[in-house]
């Protein structure tokens, strides 16, 4: 029952011309003024500006309210401004509702009338709910001073390094033995064309061995729960078979590992490794693994352990079971990446059937002065091209595969054009559907890499095949049609390069169900706000960086990576977090002790007293999500903020 | 003065989904029936079957209930155990005359404020081609 | 094992021998069966620790003022460091098992009774008739026609879970009782008092059958009348017309576990602005204010459970058929649900148990 | 086994196709009953005239042969497999046009409920191998005989569902089936021009030519079809050829040759690039 008779100031908001021409703020506010218990209701231009948030606080004073509601836009965009325009005048920051009359009546109707007719509503609703309102109590508890990297590609290297020089304790996990993710297989990078390695592998060296990151590769996160500044982290760390602390990193083992001829992952399958390997030279750490899988020893059991006879160091160990490690921190970055789209469904381009077809993955390792060619771009049979085609978009804006822009296939086409020109002086066709340059001296670049000579040609490739209208010039045929000529094109070309699309990392779909995060349509992660919000997510304490959020290139990724590493480490550096308010909690004089509670609560937040027989909320773990409330019948259950009696008198509001 | 029937639905969404895909298709100015109201919840596994039939009561024409796709729950589950409430109060309800299509629950995830825009329409038709709610007009002890 | 347990002066007397028997040997510490107070014509739950007292003991007598799972829960509810024997009906068992599953109370220490249930008569119409207490029907069958609604209606008159059943439906009740162990602590029982065994009354299965034949059809003519009678809100206005909200039904109501129901906490003290908005929206609203609501409510938190004894209309001051329209309800949620209420300790409770792949 | 037959207009005249295909059948136990009355399916053109026309044509084989029991329609030729599958496509998703083919045809006492399921008979052979008597013996096709699957276009476009359009390797599986390797080769479905082989033949030459080399650069000399246009195009287009020619069967002649049904019974003097070239 409420003792004290609730004193109610009700703002709404014209949002500019968002809200007023189409619903009638006047009309609403003096509709509002006549609503039980509503002391002041005025309309305002920008209920958000400073002016506007002082015309709350001067009234809460002038009419002394002890309620407050605002109609304009989503709670989801500015309760938290007003909640603090209330505490600024002494008001409990509980004792105000919001009714969203933008993106649900003004933004989402034509006629003036019903919009106006449903902001009434939805106001006398937001009034008949908040007279109900109680100030919360809210604790800060202490915040884990540590953060969980889940990822070791660039964005999850300058994450944990971003958040270790700050001087938190970081965990940076990777699933493959060697950080450094898809950068490490790159030979240059655009615009600028520095040298991939020589800007990555130093990154890779200090996350290596920085005193406040703690690198564990070839592991995967296999459980989180908790809260914001308490979250709970299983990592499954997969066997290696290989001592870390033991192995001196000398390779002698690789060398004489009889099984050689395993496809390279990394090589793109473009060469071989042993049974035994570490990715590549730059590997961090530089501790290898046995592929179990390959391992004559492991797989097959022969009597084989050469490794072991020939490693000094005594590091093999072929007993080494998977383990388990509980890891508690403060924040999360999420940072799994993305996966190249794989174009072997596309039978029309003949990847995986013409030995001349390479994915944008295969070219690069084929650039990089540490790939299959040392650098050289040569092809299966050794020798330079002498015509090279590159596909743009493969995979990317097509309705059969990905819908979206890859965002980066135009410019590392580009790239790849400048390269095949510096390094083979060959001619570049490049097929391209619109050419994308948006970015730092991405125009210039473009236009740099025309200047070298490059034919690009507007229009989707139709086939690639091997036959050949006259076999002196080139073992394949591009079909395509110049779109801007309209004729057709059948180009002889030694060398066929398909700029494929991006895709989110394989188990992306996974990480997100652990961390209670979601992801779009096409499976990339949701940031919490597209404009304001970009690296968090609806979960608070978990962060977003690189690719799991949107196809990127390396300096939005780096910069995305910094900005999550900033968040987490505020989110570390303020030491506490408030406790939610908005939980349940049970009263015991009208707990009947039938445990129903403990039995839907997804978070054992709730445990039962047995002295008293009575279930009893612990409000470090309860989230609030009401299953208790909404089961138990006496309601003795609770969620603050959403009580039966706050819902039932926004119900009875809105009907009345 | 009968005038031409608009219903007045409530909404009862949850806060992660399909709030966020109300909101999403206001930010995209999609134009859907304005009968609906919606009711914010954190989730829709705290929906009380009272809510359901308090609002039917009071002269709802509709209670829509919106929530997370299986497997996406903010709170893991609350969305199952909505539905299977929803079922129950259903099917009471029905016993009591209220067509069934009166309560609908629609999975409407936090992307997909074009599909939320699109149930609105739908429910909305649908309730108009019911009539308003027969508890309406009479009074209701 | 079946036995008969014999006694000339028929089956009251029968049964009183085998609690006797139970508490002379420390089979039980005490005794929970409906018996004569020294003042009521009415038997009530009585708690005997001294088996003089059992001659009072009736619970054959088609009457029963109380669902005694309230009572029995009551003293099951913790540990009491004492075995307890009850002498239940079948709908009082459900109910317990129900409570059971809710945390309400345990059956570790009880050995549970049943009988097979003729039914009850109403209260009043019980002393009408035999306010004297002369010609007391004995426990055998009376006319359905003086039954309750309830009982009339009723088909799951013989016990689902009790150690013990005193099988009235065998017949041969002017000279003693047939009593079956259905468990291994009633066999344990039987042993214990050296009951030796005889095979059952070949009539036995066949008056089962006929009685719940009987009851079925009466029950489905009800639940088809019924659901005919609430088809509309209006309708079902016009039922519950005369409620004045005094909640004994849900006081009676064996399942209604709450310790205090939400219709009395704050949640329903509206401030009276709420009521004039009412008034003003509606013209007019009846006070007390949510009565429909109640009983909607009530249905939709413990319908699936709803044991069907029936006591929710026995305490009816006006007269509402609570128990018809909650069986109404109860018949479709139940379904729904694929519940059946009071059969199994094991049987989850559905509101409790989700998963993805339910439709 | 019983299939309900549609042979097509183009079959009868077809160079050997008949003969092969009965004599391979008979071989195999496959029983091809033509569905009676049966008309010209009015392939590309009559589309392109009038999709209703058209719809009545194929409606009209279709409702004949469910009325004659038939499960599914069994073809000799792309064009017909084409024609008909786009028929069933559209019968299927539009109850409308569904309903006005029924008006036409109603005139004849016909009715179709929904189309019937359309195959190749290379996609039957394939499917019921198992429960047909196939030959156990090896192959007797000479060694040096270097058979390339030709599908043309329209077998797996548009509106097929046969796995991998672009290259699909049914047909290899079948040959590989009666132990014949065929080359692996990238002019599985280029167009022929068959359709067009008329009005504009010098264009169409190209094609052909682009075709048989494709092949013989992948060390294939002999062609085998599963369509009587793509066999009578690729066949007569190689007259005016310099190069050396390859002779452009049917699959069923190739396959009977495995089975080692005798030559004559196989039709294969019908044909314009003679196969002795090969040593046959």
């Amino acid at each position: 029952m409420n003792k004290e008779i609730p004193r109610i100031g009700v703002y709404v908001c014209h949002c500019g011309m968002n809200i007023a021409p189409r619903v009638d703020v006047e009309q609403v506010a003096e509709f509002a003024s006549r609503l039980d218990h509503v002391v002041v209701a005025r309309d305002y231009k920008f209920m958000c500006s400073n002016p506007g948030q002082e015309l709350i606080v001067e009234d809460i004073k002038a009419h002394n309210l002890n309620r407050v509601v605002v109609a304009s836009c989503s709670p989801r965009m500015h309760e938290a401004t007003f909640r603090k325009a209330c505490r600024k005048a002494g008001l409990s920051p509980y004792n105000f509702q919001m009714a969203n009359i933008r993106e649900q009546a003004s933004w989402v109707t034509d006629d003036s009338r019903l919009a106006t007719a449903k902001a009434k509503d939805l106001v006398a609703a937001a009034v008949g709910r908040v007279a109900f309102h109680r100030p919360l109590q809210t604790r800060r508890v202490e915040v884990n001073k540590s953060v969980l990297v889940i990822g070791g590609g660039i964005a999850g290297i300058q994450a944990a390094i971003s958040a270790a020089d700050a001087g938190y304790k970081v965990y940076l996990v990777e699933r493959e033995p060697s950080i450094g993710g898809h950068m490490a297989k790159f030979d240059k990078t655009f615009p600028t064309l520095d040298c991939a390695a020589c800007i990555m592998t130093p990154k890779m060296v200090i996350a290596g061995q920085h005193e406040n990151i703690e690198l564990l590769t070839y592991s995967e996160v296999v459980g989180l729960e908790g809260f914001v500044g308490n979250y709970k982290a299983r990592i499954l760390k997969k066997p290696r078979y290989v001592d870390e602390d033991k192995c001196t990193g000398c390779g002698t083992c690789m060398e004489k590992c009889p099984t050689r001829r395993v496809p390279s992952g990394f090589e793109e399958g473009l060469a071989f490794r042993p049974a035994i390997y570490s990715p590549f030279p730059q590997a961090v750490p530089k501790t290898p693994v046995i592929d179990a899988e390959h391992c004559r020893l492991l797989a097959k059991n022969k009597r084989c352990g050469v490794c072991a006879k020939f490693c000094e160091a005594d590091a093999i160990d072929f007993d080494q079971k998977p383990q388990y490690l509980d890891l508690t921190v403060g924040a999360v970055i999420v940072a799994t990446g993305f996966a190249a789209f794989d174009p072997s469904s596309m039978v029309q381009y003949g990847y995986g059937i013409y030995p001349e077809v390479y994915t944008s993955l295969q070219f690069e390792r084929l650039n990089n002065a540490t790939g299959p060619t040392a650098g050289q771009i040569v092809m299966k049979n050794g020798q330079v091209p002498r015509k090279v085609a590159i596909i743009h978009c493969v995979g990317s804006r097509d309705r059969n595969h990905l819908p979206y822009c890859s965002r980066v296939c135009c410019m590392y086409s580009l790239k790849f054009a400048h390269l095949v020109r510096e390094k083979t002086g060959a001619e570049v066709w490049s097929f391209y559907i619109d050419m994308r340059s948006p970015g730092k001296l991405y125009e210039e670049f473009y236009n740099r890499v025309q200047a070298e000579g490059v034919h690009a040609v507007r229009g989707k490739v139709a086939m690639v095949t091997d036959i050949v209208d006259d076999p002196g010039r080139g073992s394949l045929t591009v079909v395509a049609e110049n779109t801007l000529t309209g004729r057709n094109l059948r180009l002889p070309v030694d060398m066929v390069i398909l700029s494929v699309g991006l895709q989110p990392a394989e188990g992306a779909g996974e990480v997100a169900r652990m961390a209670g995060i979601s992801a779009d349509g096409d499976g990339w992660f949701t940031e919490l706000h597209a404009k304001l919000a970009p690296v968090n997510t609806p979960t608070a304490g978990i962060f977003l960086a690189g690719c799991c959020q949107g196809p990127k290139d390396i300096p939005d990724t780096v910069a995305q990576a910094m900005a999550a590493a900033g968040q987490a480490t505020a989110l570390l550096a303020a030491g506490t977090v408030e406790t939610r308010a908005e939980i349940s909690s049970i009263d015991p004089d009208i707990c009947s002790g039938c445990k129903s509670c403990l039995q839907v609560c997804p978070y054992n937040a709730i445990y039962f007293d047995e002295g008293r027989q009575v279930a009893v909320v612990n409000d470090a773990l309860c989230q609030g999500c009401g299953s208790c409330s909404a089961t138990c019948p006496s309601s003795a259950a609770a969620v603050a903020q959403f009580n039966d009696s706050q819902v039932m008198a926004e119900i009875d509001a809105i009907l009345a | 003065m009968e005038a031409s029937f608009e219903p007045k639905i409530i909404a009862l969404v949850c806060n992660w989904c399909t709030y966020t895909a109300a909101d999403l298709a206001g930010t995209s100015r999609l134009k859907y029936p304005a009968n609906v109201r919606l009711v914010r919840l954190m989730c829709t596994g705290m929906i009380d079957v009272k809510y359901v039939i308090k609002a039917l009561l009071d002269g709802a024409d509709g209670v829509f209930i919106g929530g997370c796709h299986p497997g996406d729950c903010h709170y893991i589950n609350g969305n199952l155990k909505a539905r299977k409430r929803i079922q129950g109060v259903g099917s009471i309800l029905e016993s009591f005359g209220f067509e069934p299509q009166r309560l609908a629950l629609r999975w409407i995830g936090a992307s997909e404020g074009p599909e939320f825009a699109h149930h609105m329409t739908e429910f909305v038709n649908t309730i108009m081609q019911l009539g308003p709610n027969p508890s309406k007009a009479r009074m209701i002890l | 094992m079946e036995t008969f347990l014999k006694n000339p002066k028929g089956a009251h007397e029968a049964v009183r021998d085998l609690l006797k028997g139970l508490l002379e040997n420390k089979l039980a510490d005490a005794v929970l069966v409906a018996a004569r107070t020294p003042y009521s014509q009415l038997p009530m739950p009585m708690l005997i620790a001294d088996g003089q007292h059992l001659e009072k003991a009736v619970p054959l007598l088609p009457v029963a003022p109380f669902n005694a799972a309230r009572q029995a829960e009551a003293l099951l509810r913790q540990d009491a460091g004492r075995k307890l024997a009850l002498v239940l009906r079948p709908c009082e068992i459900r109910a317990l098992v129900e409570l059971v599953k809710l945390n309400q109370c345990s059956l570790d220490q009880a050995l549970v009774i049943g009988l097979e249930c003729y039914g009850r008569m109403e209260n009043h119409d019980f002393l009408d008739k035999y306010a004297s207490g002369e010609g007391e029907p004995a426990a055998s069958r009376i006319d359905e026609q003086l039954l309750c609604t309830a009982c009339r209606t009723c088909t799951r008159c013989v016990p689902e879970t009790a150690d013990l059943t005193l099988a009235t439906f065998a017949g041969g009740l002017e000279k003693g009782i047939w009593l079956q162990a259905k468990t291994e602590a009633g066999e344990q029982v039987c042993k214990d008092l050296e009951l030796g065994h005889k095979d059952m009354d070949p009539g036995h299965r066949q008056a089962v059958e006929e009685l719940k034949a009987g009851r079925g059809q009466a029950d489905r003519e009800l639940v088809e009348a019924m659901a005919r009678a609430m088809a509309s809100m209006e309708d079902f206005q016009k039922i519950i017309a005369d409620c004045i909200n005094c909640y004994n039904c849900r006081r009676a109501c064996p399942v209604c576990y709450c310790k205090t129901c939400v219709f009395v906490t704050d949640v329903f003290q509206h401030p009276p602005e709420m009521i004039f908005r009412r008034a003003e929206k509606r013209g007019a609203v009846k006070l007390p204010t949510d009565t429909t609501m109640y009983h909607l409510t009530r249905l939709a938190h413990i319908s699936h459970a709803c044991v069907g004894c029936g006591h929710c209309t026995s305490v009816c001051p006006a007269g509402i058929p609570v128990a018809d329209f909650f069986k109404t309800v109860a018949r479709k949620t139940q379904e729904l649900f694929d519940y059946i209420p009071g059969r199994d300790l094991d049987e989850p409770i559905p509101l409790l148990v989700f998963d993805e792949n339910e439709k | 086994m019983i299939y309900g037959f549609f042979p097509g207009c183009a079959y009868q005249a077809a160079a050997g196709y008949k003969e092969s295909v009965d004599a391979v059948c008979g071989l195999l136990g496959i029983e091809l009953r033509e569905i009676e009355d049966w008309n010209c399916c009015g392939a590309t053109a009559a589309f392109s005239r009038s999709q209703k026309e058209a719809l009545v044509l194929t409606g009209r084989l279709f409702a004949l042969a469910a009325r004659q029991g038939f499960e599914e329609i069994v073809t000799v030729c792309n064009a017909c497999y084409s024609t008909l599958k786009k028929a069933a496509k559209l019968l299927d998703g539009q109850p409308a046009l569904l309903e006005q083919v029924n008006r036409v045809m109603a005139a004849e006492g016909l009715l179709l409920e929904h189309p019937l399921p359309v195959k190749h008979l290379l996609e039957v052979m394939l499917r019921d191998r198992s429960r047909l008597s196939w030959p156990r013996g090896e192959c007797r096709l000479p060694e040096q005989v270097k058979v390339a699957a030709y599908y043309g276009c329209q077998l797996t476009r548009p509106w097929q569902d046969v796995p991998r359009a672009l290259r699909p390797d049914i047909l290899e599986s079948l040959l590989e089936a009666a132990g014949i390797e065929a080359v692996d080769h990238s002019a599985r479905t280029l167009c022929c021009g068959a359709s067009h082989a008329v009005a504009y033949s010098g264009r169409c030459q190209v094609l052909i030519d682009r075709i048989i080399n494709g092949i013989r650069a992948k060390g294939g000399n002999l062609v085998t079809t599963v369509c009587p246009l793509c066999q009578f195009n690729l066949d007569q287009g190689q007259q005016g050829r310099a190069g050396d020619k390859v002779p452009v069967t049917y699959f069923t002649q190739v396959l009977g040759l495995a089975f080692g049904l005798p030559p004559e019974k196989l039709g294969l003097k019908k044909l314009l690039v003679p196969l002795k070239r090969i040593g046959l």
